[in-house]
Order: structure tokens, then sequence, then C-alpha cells
């Protein structure tokens, strides 16, 4: 029979953290047998330019696509009309709103935003003190919802030691987020600790942390990858930092995307999802899964991890 | 002059609003930091302004920087011993090369500049993608050097802020006391004319782009090494950036007119705007309009009166001439 | 001998714009190079000068073969110019435009190959101290007056001590008083033993100044001499290769009911006070020096500049101008006086040229109506004259003097009331001149009035009616014909005096 | 014809376009069909009723602001700041929405922002004599701040359904009615340009400015209404791009501008002025959209496709000048 095509488009080619997802991507399809895939995005991080290469899916009649979107309502419509044509959509790591089976979230919002928080604690101390946000762009989807859970937990007991002083946006790119993080310095003297849930973010404002000498004094933490973020544990602006494996994301999202065009699943609540050595998915009533928690790394194990992703 | 004098009155006078507002804008810890962050945004303005001079533009510079960028961090990886000079160097040499291609065009084969960058801007950014496959050089990939040289110090300023300075030195004395210098004002104030005095237009524009180039090629290097990363969109728009600088600092899009001390407040009034908004907790989103406005009070303040009236008639008395 | 060039070649694509360029200076003497509108003058100046290098032909200087790679050379050689374009960079000072292209550097000491800003400055004065002008070295170039420019181009080519000057009509703005000037330098420069090549197309000039002639035709050398054993008919005829009948062929036409009334037109900087009646079959003068305002004025009248007073009255109506349109409408037409910028659009076909400003009256205002625009171009192209092809002929493609027609047919296709005709004739050759010349007493003949611009004494003088003399932008003077025509030198040395304000 | 008089100096103005016009087009539309034909050889899903119709959605409203930019170029002026007008446009049609406004609503809101804002630029730069290029970029910045002013992390999303059904409309099947208004817009722009005095008047003004003014044309107003045009159909292109993908962004349309002008400049329009036709700039249009489309289709890169344009525009404006200088001399 001809081979299943299984396009992955990404926000953006060239981003480390999703060609680590490309590389899962192909273990899945390596293991299914029989799988192609196509991994695609555009050079910049536009909806425009994914809505562009969505058309020229469709066009291709491929069997499935898993997308990680750069807004999540400019893409409805045109994942709506590849569903028309026979194509399973479903969406990984940020979402469209509908017009797919399933979002596949890497771990669970409420989790991530937990984790990110208590990273930051045990960074800055019990004394606590401020801390900022760095964020990608003002539209991720996933970036809100996670500074959204992360305002949550902030506002519980455990954590009223730190004040959230200010959440700014380096829109994924490594100037503007280094600039944003000097900015902070100097509005906020006192400020002890930076969450950048952005593999960007991160690097940057631990670089910017380190060029000023701020070692010790301010912390770095949120989420990241291990092979960009490894000399920044090891100097100690970033004592640790959290990630969701992303390879196993991309293995996750393909296998998923295989699993709906067997023609079984409808992306209904409840459902099952069989994805290989991850396991099983369950769609929760918002047509979402979570794969897993976010893991942890520091100067123990960074080294070890920086090797693959 | 006068204008130079009303722009620097302006960026004083803001930077006092500034300063009352959140009083560490006026430390010198934030100074230093302006200088260096303004110092590539200074060095692209200063070789934009000699393209405009000659009544060209050069829309490829950030193109150009993101395509040395990523050699001289790709080189870094593969020769992590490579020292950080031959880093810049590879960016400048790369850098006047592909400025070299513009010039080529522009000059001999004198197609308008603003087509050839045009052009020129998406073949060298798709260059970039070729060259490093899409891939993104981070900063644990260079060499340690590398990475932290441009901010490093050296007598208390960092390295950005010294080659600006020797930017600032080499454009003046360039512009005021080498023949190439003059010429660029005269080409680009009267290109026929120059063309009877003896100047050669063809080296002249070549050199010009040539010149960009190869600053956009360093700058491109201290942009990576500065920033920790190498990508395809490194920089993307930063053009408009470096443009909108001369603008307001004077150097007319006609030729032929342009200070660097102009030049030189321009890139710092843009700099001292992107440092302060993050500083008074000014949301970001409001830099493009604030630069968007003074660019088009820039361009109505520099209005130039035209020739239309030649004053033809003598005032009636002498004092009402002297009022 | 100090230069001689013998069969000098140059084309420009298709153009040969020199076939055989043949001359030779000698020091102490004045060359006058004279020949119809692109006979390639200013192309051998330019080879000479090494902006261009010739295709062939050979260069002797002092019996030397050489040749000049750039102006440089040139300059180095010897050989300085004041070329018939503006040389001028309006943003720089005096002293540099004076020097630009050759700065002085620093010999020695660190600042060595450093532009010598000191050394420039006493250049610049020392030269302009020998041409007597008393200039602000720092003033931008921009802000001086037209003679004040032509200075300090002089001054340029003055800079070095050259053994040749070329001057490619330098007198063509100049005014009565600033050629009188120009000819005691290049007396002085004559006694100090400069070779002077002299081109210029008024032969007053070229009698009064030149030792020597040569005569050039269709890029070719004609004939060479002294200008003693020679006259102005002898000189014409060797130019355009014919003999040429009378110059002014004007004719008197019956003067009709006033056309065009103008009362205290004022401009805030340019004019005052300006007023005068234009009749039909009248041929009104304005003479002036150039920078008068003259053109200023005529502008306003074809609603080109706003005025700030004043009443414009045409055929008893009066005007409010908004723009050309207007006045176009009103049955005024305007042929400005640099026909290719300001006249012609160059790239055009002559169709397109002379239907431009009537579409709407051909065409009914949307869809353009080729046939109809073809009949109308070729039947003022014919009247005219034009020499081309076909209608479709592009306008760059024809010579001066049928450019010029062209433009002016162009105004005459709205079948105006009044044409304004401003300098027609500048930089046109004999042959053309006489035909524009005639073709004026055709208009009025045909009852039009005609306002005749022009910094041509013979030139007004010969055709106008009457002269209005402007100065500094105020009218200075009218004179009728009977005033100025009875005594030809008595009325050109009136008008002179007027327009000078002497 | 004996005596030729010619500018004295060299013309530095750039008239390859002038010349090379007709060959031009045909150049372009061999492209084109060598493009489709190498398109079907090399992907089975090219040549596909739906598929072509997808691949329109693609460019048409960058394709529809290139014709008044043509028209732009070619009396010498430009408009960088097109793009930020479509920001700017889809940001009050949001905030209509928002506020209830009904479908037409939101239509006029769209164009007559466009309109707006290329009134603006046209006051700066026709109207008081700035140089467009700097005016443009001006108000690029400008135009774009408001919207990321106004929305912040925000976007806009809540669109009623029948407006956002304005991008699925197919006026026949198979043909969008955004796709069909650009084809009717390009044919009303080809008829003016090409066949009403209007067109003439501007090739005049692009030839030579001063001696169009002093000719009686307006060419300050002219340009003004151009600029106005532009805008104009800059809040059109808005209007389908929000409906299309329902939601407005601060970074909506960004970088659209340079495509643009890259679609007018392969199209053959002179940047120096007074050259160029709509059908050359509709070929570049089809010819840019077709190869974009066909390289989509094989999962190259979108960065490849803007380098190969970037040399292609290269090539493209460099064979003439090499053509002209090879020629031997002496032949025209
Ligand atoms: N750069 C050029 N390109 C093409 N043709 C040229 C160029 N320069 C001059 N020509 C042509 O060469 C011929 C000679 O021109 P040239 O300027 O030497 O004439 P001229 O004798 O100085 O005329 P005038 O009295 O009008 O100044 C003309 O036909 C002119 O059109
Ligand atoms: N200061 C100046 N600098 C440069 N060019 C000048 C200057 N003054 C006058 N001119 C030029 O000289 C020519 C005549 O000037 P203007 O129109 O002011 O005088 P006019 O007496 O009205 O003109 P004309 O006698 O030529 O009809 C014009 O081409 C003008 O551009
Ligand atoms: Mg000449
Ligand atoms: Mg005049």
């Amino acid at each position: 029979a001809d081979k299943l095509r299984v396009a992955m488009l990404v926000k953006s080619l060239g981003n480390g953290f999703f060609e680590a997802c490309k590389e899962g991507g192909l273990e899945a399809a390596n293991e299914l047998g029989n799988v192609e895939l196509i991994y695609t995005g555009p050079t910049a991080a536009t909806a425009e330019g994914q809505i562009e290469l969505m058309n020229a899916l469709i066009a291709q009649k491929v069997d499935a696509i898993a997308i990680s979107a750069n807004d999540p309502n400019a893409l409805v419509p045109v994942a709506k009309r590849a569903a028309e044509r026979g194509i399973k959509v479903i969406s990984f790591d940020s979402g469209i709103a509908s017009g797919r089976l399933l979002q596949l979230n890497p771990s669970n919002a409420s989790l991530i935003g937990q984790k990110q928080v208590q990273m930051a604690l045990d960074a800055v101390g019990k004394e606590g003190g401020e801390v900022a946000i760095l964020s990608a762009t003002a539209q991720a989807t996933n970036q809100n919802i996670w500074i959204a859970e992360m305002k949550k937990e902030l506002a519980k007991p455990e954590f009223s030691s730190l004040k959230l002083v200010s959440t700014v946006y380096g829109d994924d790119q490594a100037d503007k987020s280094y600039r944003e993080a000097q900015g902070l310095f100097k509005s906020f003297p006192n400020l002890k600790a930076i969450i950048a849930p952005t593999s960007v973010g991160i690097v940057a404002a631990a670089k910017a942390v380190a060029d000023q000498g701020l070692i010790g004094k301010v912390f770095v933490t949120g989420l990241g990858l291990p092979s960009e973020m490894k000399g920044h544990v090891q100097s100690g602006a970033t004592k640790s930092f959290a990630i969701w494996n992303p390879v196993d994301l991309g293995y996750t999202a393909t296998y998923a995307a295989v699993q709906f065009t067997k023609g079984q699943l409808t992306g209904k609540a409840g459902e099952k999802v069989p994805v290989g050595r991850m396991g099983t998915l369950t769609i929760d009533e918002k047509g979402e899964a979570a794969m897993a928690e976010p893991f942890t790394f520091d100067k123990d194990n960074v080294l070890k991890y920086a090797k693959y992703f | 002059m006068r204008r130079d004098l009303l722009l620097a009155a302006v960026i004083l006078g803001l930077a006092l609003l500034i300063g009352w507002r959140a009083p560490v804008f006026l430390t010198l810890g934030t100074l230093d930091d302006i200088a260096t962050d303004t110092a590539l945004l200074t060095m692209m303005a200063l070789a934009q302004m000699l393209v405009i001079l000659t009544r060209g533009i050069d829309l490829s510079v950030a193109a150009m920087l993101a395509f040395c960028g990523m050699a001289a961090a790709l080189t870094g990886q593969a020769f992590p011993d490579a020292p950080v000079g031959l880093l810049l160097a590879l960016g400048l040499g790369v850098g006047g090369i592909l400025g070299a291609i513009n010039g080529a065009f522009v000059a001999f084969l004198k197609v308008p500049p603003i087509v050839v960058t045009l052009a020129s801007m998406s073949l060298y950014r798709g260059a970039t993608f070729l060259l490093s496959g899409g891939r993104w050089v981070s900063s644990h990939d260079m060499p340690a050097a590398f990475r932290g040289f441009p901010t490093d110090r050296l007598l208390g300023m960092t390295h950005l802020v010294w080659f600006a300075l020797l930017a600032i030195l080499l454009a003046y004395a360039g512009l005021r006391y080498s023949r190439f210098g003059r010429s660029l004002y005269a080409y680009g104030g009267n290109p026929s004319a120059a063309l009877y005095v003896g100047i050669a237009p063809g080296r002249v524009l070549f050199s010009v782009y040539a010149i960009s180039g190869a600053v956009a090629g360093l700058c491109g290097a201290l942009w990576v090494g500065r920033y920790g990363i190498a990508f395809t969109d490194a920089a993307q728009g930063f053009e408009l950036q470096i443009i909108a600088a001369c603008v307001i600092g004077g150097v007319s899009i006609a030729g032929g007119i342009g200070t660097v001390t102009g030049c030189l407040l321009g890139a710092i009034f843009l700099g001292m705007i992107g440092n302060a908004l993050p500083i008074m907790a000014i949301s970001p989103f409001w830099q493009m309009l604030i630069s968007g406005a003074v660019i088009l009070a820039a361009v109505m303040i520099n209005r130039q009166k035209g020739r239309a009236t030649k004053i033809i008639l003598r005032p009636k008395t002498a004092t009402e001439g002297a009022r | 001998m100090v230069l001689a060039v013998e069969g000098l070649k140059k084309s420009f694509g298709a153009v040969a714009a020199l076939r055989d360029g043949r001359l030779s200076l000698t020091p102490g003497r004045v060359t006058a190079l004279i020949g119809e509108n692109g006979a390639g003058k200013s192309t051998l100046v330019k080879i000479l000068t090494g902006i261009y290098r010739p295709d062939a032909g050979s260069l002797r200087l002092d019996g030397a073969e050489c040749s000049f790679a750039s102006p440089q050379e040139s300059q180095a050689a010897g050989i300085a110019a004041i070329h018939q374009e503006t040389v001028m960079f309006d943003d720089l000072t005096v002293a540099e435009n004076i020097c630009a292209g050759h700065w002085p550097l620093h010999a020695r000491g660190w600042r060595k190959g450093m532009i010598d800003w000191k050394a420039l400055l006493a250049q610049a004065q020392a030269v302009l101290d020998r041409l007597g002008a008393d200039l602000p070295l720092q003033a931008r170039c921009g802000d001086l007056s037209i003679a004040q420019k032509h200075l300090v181009e002089m001054a340029r080519a003055l800079c070095h001590d050259s053994r040749v000057l070329i001057m490619d009509e330098p007198t063509a703005a100049l005014s009565h008083r600033e050629i009188e000037d120009l000819y005691r330098l290049v007396r002085q420069l004559k006694a100090q033993g400069v070779a002077i090549l002299f081109i210029s197309h008024k032969f007053e000039e070229i009698f009064e100044i030149a030792d020597d002639y040569v005569v050039m035709r269709d890029g070719a050398f004609v004939a060479a001499g002294a200008i003693a054993e020679t006259d102005t008919n002898a000189l014409v005829a060797m130019m355009v290769g014919r003999a040429m009948g009378a110059i002014f062929p004007k004719r008197s036409v019956p003067i009709g009911a006033p056309v065009l009334e103008v009362a205290g037109l004022s401009h805030p900087t340019e004019f005052d006070d300006v007023s005068f009646t234009v009749r039909a079959g009248e041929i009104l003068g304005f003479y002036g020096l150039v920078g008068a305002g003259r053109s200023e004025v005529m502008q306003a009248l074809f609603g080109l500049t706003p005025i700030s007073g004043g009443a414009i009255r045409l055929a008893g109506t009066s005007l409010q101008l908004n723009g050309p349109k207007d006045a176009i409408a009103a049955g005024i037409a305007y042929v400005p006086e640099d026909r290719q910028s300001q006249g012609a659009i160059l790239p055009m076909s002559i169709r397109d040229n002379i239907t431009l400003p009537l579409l709407n009256r051909i065409t009914g205002g949307w869809l353009l109506a080729p046939k109809k625009e073809g009949a109308v171009a070729e039947a003022f192209a014919r009247r005219l004259a034009v020499k081309a092809p076909d209608w479709h002929t592009r306008v760059d493609a024809l010579s001066g003097g049928n450019q010029q027609k062209v433009v002016i047919g162009k105004w005459l296709a709205t079948a105006p009331k009044v044409i304004i005709l401003d300098e027609p004739t500048k930089g046109i050759d004999v042959g053309s001149k006489a035909k524009v010349h005639d073709f004026m007493s055709d208009l009025v003949a045909e009852g039009l009035a005609v306002i005749l611009v022009s910094s041509e004494l013979p030139e007004v003088m010969g055709m106008a009616d009457r002269i209005i003399v402007m100065q500094q932008g105020r009218p200075c003077g009218s004179f009728t014909r009977d005033e100025f025509a009875r005594d030809p030198a008595h009325g050109a040395a009136m008008l002179a005096r007027a327009a000078t304000g002497a | 014809m004996t005596s030729l008089k010619l500018a004295p100096l060299p013309p530095s103005s750039f008239t390859w376009g002038l010349r090379l016009m007709r060959r031009w087009e045909l150049l372009l539309a061999v492209l084109l069909v060598l493009v489709m034909a190498g398109n079907s050889l090399l992907s089975p899903y090219f040549l596909d009723p739906y598929n072509l119709a997808d691949a329109t959605a693609n460019f048409t409203e960058k394709a529809m602001i290139a014709l008044p930019m043509a028209l732009l170029i070619i009396v010498r002026e430009i408009d960088i700041s097109v793009a930020s007008i479509m920001a700017l446009a889809s940001l009050l049609i949001g905030l209509a929405a928002e506020a209830g406004v009904g479908t037409p609503g939101l239509v006029a809101i769209g164009l007559l922002t466009g309109l707006a804002a290329g009134l603006l630029n046209g006051a700066l730069a026709a109207g008081l004599g700035l140089p467009s290029i700097v005016v443009t970029i001006g108000t690029l910045s400008l135009f774009r701040g408001i919207t990321s002013v106004v929305l912040g992390d925000r976007a806009i999303t809540a669109y009623p359904e029948a407006f956002t059904d304005l991008a699925a409309l197919k006026v026949i099947p198979f043909v969008s009615l955004e796709f069909a208004l650009f084809l009717a817009l390009a044919a009303v722009f080809a008829l003016v340009l090409h066949g009403t005095v209007i067109g003439r008047r501007l090739y005049a003004i692009g030839l030579n400015p001063i001696a169009a003014r002093f000719s009686g044309l307006n060419v300050a107003r002219t340009k003004l209404v151009l600029f106005a045009l532009t805008g104009l159909v800059a809040g059109l292109a808005a209007v389908f791009l929000t409906a299309r993908i329902g939601s407005t962004r601060p970074n909506i349309a960004s970088g659209w501008e340079l495509e643009i002008i890259t679609m007018v400049i392969l199209g053959g329009v002179s940047i120096a002025g007074g050259a160029g036709t709509i059908g050359g700039v509709v070929l570049a249009v089809f010819l840019l959209g077709m190869a974009g489309f066909g390289m989509g289709l094989l999962n190259v890169p979108g960065i490849v496709m803007s380098t190969l344009i970037g040399a292609l525009l290269l090539v493209a404006v460099a064979v003439p000048q090499l053509a002209a200088r090879l020629r031997p001399k002496g032949k025209a």
C-alpha cells in the first residue's frame, strides 16, 4: 500500500526545540513503518506563513497534520478546510482553538505553571523577593496559558514571598529578549528571578545576567533546552530549569496523528489514544491531552541530556 | 548645525524627563548600557549614511549582518580555537564581498540601488539559511572568547563601544579629511558635476557599498557574539531602524547632505528610546509608534525648502534685510 | 603650438558625435570654435579634458603624443575648462567648490595624505583675488546668484596655472558688464601666454575676442583660419553649409484690441508691481539680465507660481489662476525656457507630447483616441515643419531645434490667444533660430498676441513691437519700436543701461 | 537625420524598463509557462482545480496592492507602509467587530481606514513634497505602532461568521470572491493605465514631472490620489485577510511590503518612473504565486523561494544592462 504521509508543521524552522521534535517524529515513523514524515515550517514565526504551508499540505493530500501554531485562531479556518478534505489535523505544543481532533499538551498546564514557580522559589530561597516573567510573543497561546497558571500559583500562600513585578515580551528574538531582560534589571533593582517559559528567552536572560555580572543576584529559570542552557547552569546564572522532552513530544504527536488516520478515533472526550512507548493519552473534555510532567534539569544532570537536545 | 543642536537638546531633555520618572536611568550603568546597545546601530547607521550620501540606499545590511554573523559563528563552531580577531576579520571580509556584489550592480550595471539591495536582501537572507541548513548556532557552540568579546571591557568600556568610537572617528576623519569622503558629498550633491571635476562615479559607488557590506559583516560577527546566537532571521528589520537613525539625524535621502554628528545623534535617540521604555515600564509596544512619529517629525523639520524661490527682489531698505 | 588634435572620433551608441575633430591651439592666442548645435563642439572639449576617451584619433601636447585617461590627467597636463553645463555643488562652500576634485593634501607629517583645509582656503582666496572677485569663502554655493556661481566656475578653471583654457559658451548666462569683465580676463591670460579655446554662438563676441577660428559641422572639421580674414556671412555659410537670408524677418502687422492686461502683479520674493498690456498682432518683448525675474512673472501668468497681488484680465474678463490648467483653458500658452526639463517629455513620442495639454479636449476625457490624437499632432508637426520620420518618433531623437518646434507646436495646438515664448532660441543654432523667428511673425499675422522673453538684445530688438525691461524683479522701463529701432546702436545702449540699472 | 541632440551626459536615468517592456512581458509569460509545466511534472497535485484555487488565496491580497503600487512607482513614488496600513485597518475592523458592527459596516471601516492612512501618506509625500520613501518608512512604524499599542498582547478573534465567510465566498466554482475582485481590479487598472487619458498622464508625470506640471497636469494632486488609492486597496486587502484568518494581531501581514514591491519590480515597472505595464505586474504575480505554490508542494522551505526571487530579480535587472554593454558599438 501507499505510505501514510504525516506532516509536522512547526512554528518556525531552525528552532532547536522543533528540530528535536522532528527527531522524535522520525522515530515514531520508523517504529510504525510505512509512514513518511514531512517536516516543514515558515522561516519567520507567523500565522500567514503557516497558512500557506497548510494550503500546500492540503494540496498534497497528506493523511495527517500535526501543527504547533503561531496563532490559535488564524489557523482554524484552514484546519477546518483540511478536515473537509479528509485530513486528520491535531495540534501539539502550541494549540489551535478548534478545527483539530486533539491538542497534545506537552504537559499539564497547571503542572508547568507550578513547576516554574517552584523552581523560582528554590533559586531565590525562602525569603523570596521580586520576580518577573520574560515571555515570547504576546500572542503565543501556550505562553499565555502558562503565565495565567503561574499567576494562579503565585496567589497561593506557599508562594506569597514571591512578588511578580512585571511581564515582558521578547518576541522569541534573541536581541529583543536580551534587551527586555536588561530593562528588567534596571527598572527593578531588587529583582531576584526571571522566569522565562521559552527556550529563546531563557538563554537570552541568562546571558544578560552573566554579562551584567548579576550571577548570584538574579536567577533565571523557566523552560529551556539542556544543550543551550548547560553553560548557564554551570556558570550559576541558572540553578535549574525544566522542559519536557521534545523528542518525546514529537514522537507522541506523530504517533497520535497516525492513530487518527486509522479511522476509529474521533477526538471525543474520554477516548484513549495509544502512543507507543509513551503509553496512552486520554482526551479530556476540551479535546486536549497531556503528555508528561516536565522534567527538571540542574547541574547534576544537564550535561547528560545536553547531548540529546 | 542648528538642527544637530536641536536634536541634542531633545535627547538631553528626554533623558532628564525619563530620569525624573525613573532615576536609575541617569546612572553611569545605564549610560554604559545605552552606549553598548547603540554601538552596533551607530556603526551601521554611519555606513548607511555613506550610501545615502551618494543618493543610494542599502536595504540589504541586516541580511548581510545575518549572513556574516552566521559565517563567523559556524567557523567558530568548527574551529573552537580560532582567535576572535580572525572571526571578526572573517565577518568583515565576507561582508565586504557581499557589499561589493551590491556595489558592482549599482556602480557598473547602473541598476537603481533600491532594486539591487531589495533583491540582495532576500538573496543574502536565503543564503544564510542555506549556509546554516536552517540551524541555529547558539552560544555554547561558539568559542567562549568570541562569545564574551563584544561585552568584555577595555579601560572600563565594552569592546562594542570601542568599536563604535573607532567607527565614529574613522567616519569623521574620512568624511572630512579624505578625498574619498569629500567625493561622496560632491557626488551626492551633483553626480554629473562630479564627473567633470574628475570624480570617478563607478569607484565611489562601488567602494561605498563594499564599505557598507564590510561594516555590516563586522557588526554581524559582533552581534552574534553579543547575543550568543546566530540564526537566519537575526536582526530582521534592522535595516529600517538604521535608515530611521540616519533620517532622524538629518541625512538627506536626496544625497549630499549629512554629518557624522547628526547620524550619531539619530542612533543615540533611537537607542535611548529603546532602553528607556522598559525602564519606565512603558509597554514596549509604544516603541514602534514613537519611532514612527519621530521619523515623520524629523523629515518635516529637515524639509529642504526647494529651490523654488530664488528671492530675486532685493529688500527695499538694508535694515529690513538685516532683520 | 601647445595642443593639437587630429582625426578624433567619438560615438555614443548609434550617434556619431564626433567624426573628425581637428584643432590646434597656440600660446597667447584665442581660438574660436564655432558650429551649429550638435556639431560636436562640447564633445571635443570633453575629450580634451579627459572626461570622454576618443574612439580614435591623436592628441599631441607640445608635439608629443599623449592621451588622457581621466580629468585629473588632463588637468595635470595644464588644461583647464569651463564647461557648458553648470558644474556646481550647491551644498558645498565656495572654497571647496573651487578646489573640488583636486583637494590639496598635506604632503608630510602625521597628516600626510589628508586634506589640508588651510591650504585649500588659501588657494581659493588667491584665485578669487586674481579674478578680483569678492566672495565669502565659506558661503554655501547654493545661496549665490547665478553670476557669482559663474565666478566660482571660472575660479575653478583658473585655480591651476593652466597653459590651455577652454571656455564652452561662457557668456550664455552673463550680463553685459560681466561679459566685459570676462573679456578683460581673457586678454590678461592671453598676455600671459595662455592658449584659449572659446566656444560661442554669438558672432559679435567672436569678432571681439578671438584671433583664430575653427568651424565644425556634423562632427567634422570644416575650416580654420584667422578671424581678421573672414566675416560673419562666410562663417555662417561654413557652419550650415549654405548661405543664410535675413536673420530677423520682422513683418508689420496691424495691431488690434488688448488681449492680455496685467496690473500690479506681485509676489512676496520674486517680483513686484508688474503691469502691461499686450494686443492682438503685437509682439511684446521682455528684456533683462538673466535672473531678472522675467520667467517668474511669466510662470505666474501661466498659473505656475501663486501671486500675492495684482489682476490679470484676458480679453476683458478677469482671471483667477489656480494652476496651468486654468491658464490653458483661458487661452494662455507658455513655452518654457528649459526645453529639455520643462518643455518636452523627451522619452515620449511627438504625438504624445503635442496632445498632452489638450487630451481632455481631443478625447472627451476618458478613453484615448489614437487616431484623433495623431491627426492633431500631425497637423501641428507639419505646420512647424518638424523634421522627423513620423509622429511616433521619440522627442529625444530630434535635434534641439526640432525639439523646440515640437514644444511650440504643443502650445499652439491649445489654440491660445496669447503665447509666451521664454528664451525660445536659447542654445539653438542660427538655422533653427531663423525658423523660430519666422514662425513668430506668422503667429502675430494670424492675430495672436505674443510675449517674447529674451536675453539677447538683437533678438528682442529685431522682433518686438514694444520692449519692457526688468531688473531685479521690477519693471524699469518700457520702450516702443520707434524708440529703439530708429538707431539700433543707440537703442541697444539704452536698453542695456536700463537692464543693468546704470 | 543628421543632427540628434541628446542630453549632454550619458543618461544616468534608468530606462531599461522602457526599452525592454514588450520583450519583458514575453519573458515573464515564458517563465510562467515553464513554471506551470515544471510544477505539473514534479508534483501530481499541482493541476488540480481545488489546489490551484487554494493557491490563489496565498497571494491575492498582496497582488491587489501590487496594482496601485505599480501606478505609484510609475509616477516615481513608493509606499512602504502598505502592510502597516493593512494592520491598522484590520485593527479597526476588529475593534468594530467587538463593538458589534455588522459585516457591511466592517468592510466599510476597513476601506475607510485604508483610505485615511493613504491620504496621510499622500498629504505628507505629495502635499508637502517630502521624499515618499522616508515618509512611508515613518508611517510604517507609526501605523503598526498604533496597532501594537492598542492590541498589546491581545488578539482580536471575535468576528461574525458572515464576515469571515467573505473569504470563502465563491463567485463561480473554484473562483473566490477575492480572486475575482483581483482580476476585475487588474482589468480596470490595465484599462485606466493603458487606455485612458489618466494613464497617459501618469506616464508623463513619471517620465518628467516638471514638464508634466508645465503642461497643465496637477502632479501633486495626482500623486495624492494614487497614495489614497493605494491605501484604499490596502484596506480592501485587509478586509479579506482579516476575514480569511479571522484574527487580528499586531504582526499581521508583516513584511508584505517588500514582497509587493518585488512583484511590481519583477513585473517590469521601472523604479525610475515612467515605465511598466499592468500586464507585466499580473504576470509577475502569477509567476511568483505559482512558483511559490509549486515549491510548497515539494515541501521546499519558503526561504529558498525568496532566495530564488532575489536572484531572479538581480538577473532580471542585470541582463538588459549587460546586453547593452556587450552589444557592438555603432549598431543600435
Ligand atoms: N552623452 C551623450 N550620449 C549620446 N549622444 C550625445 C552625448 N553627448 C553628445 N551627444 C550627441 O553628440 C552630438 C554632439 O553634441 P555636442 O554636445 O558635442 O554638440 P555641441 O556642438 O556642443 O552643441 P551645442 O552648441 O548645442 O552645445 C549631438 O548630436 C549630441 O546629441
Ligand atoms: N542663483 C542662481 N543659481 C543657479 N541658477 C540660477 C540662479 N539664478 C538664476 N538661475 C538660472 O538662470 C536662469 C534664469 O533665471 P531667472 O528665471 O531667475 O531669470 P529670468 O530673467 O526670469 O530668466 P531668463 O532671462 O532666462 O528668461 C534659470 O534657468 C535659472 O534657473
Ligand atoms: Mg555644446
Ligand atoms: Mg528665467
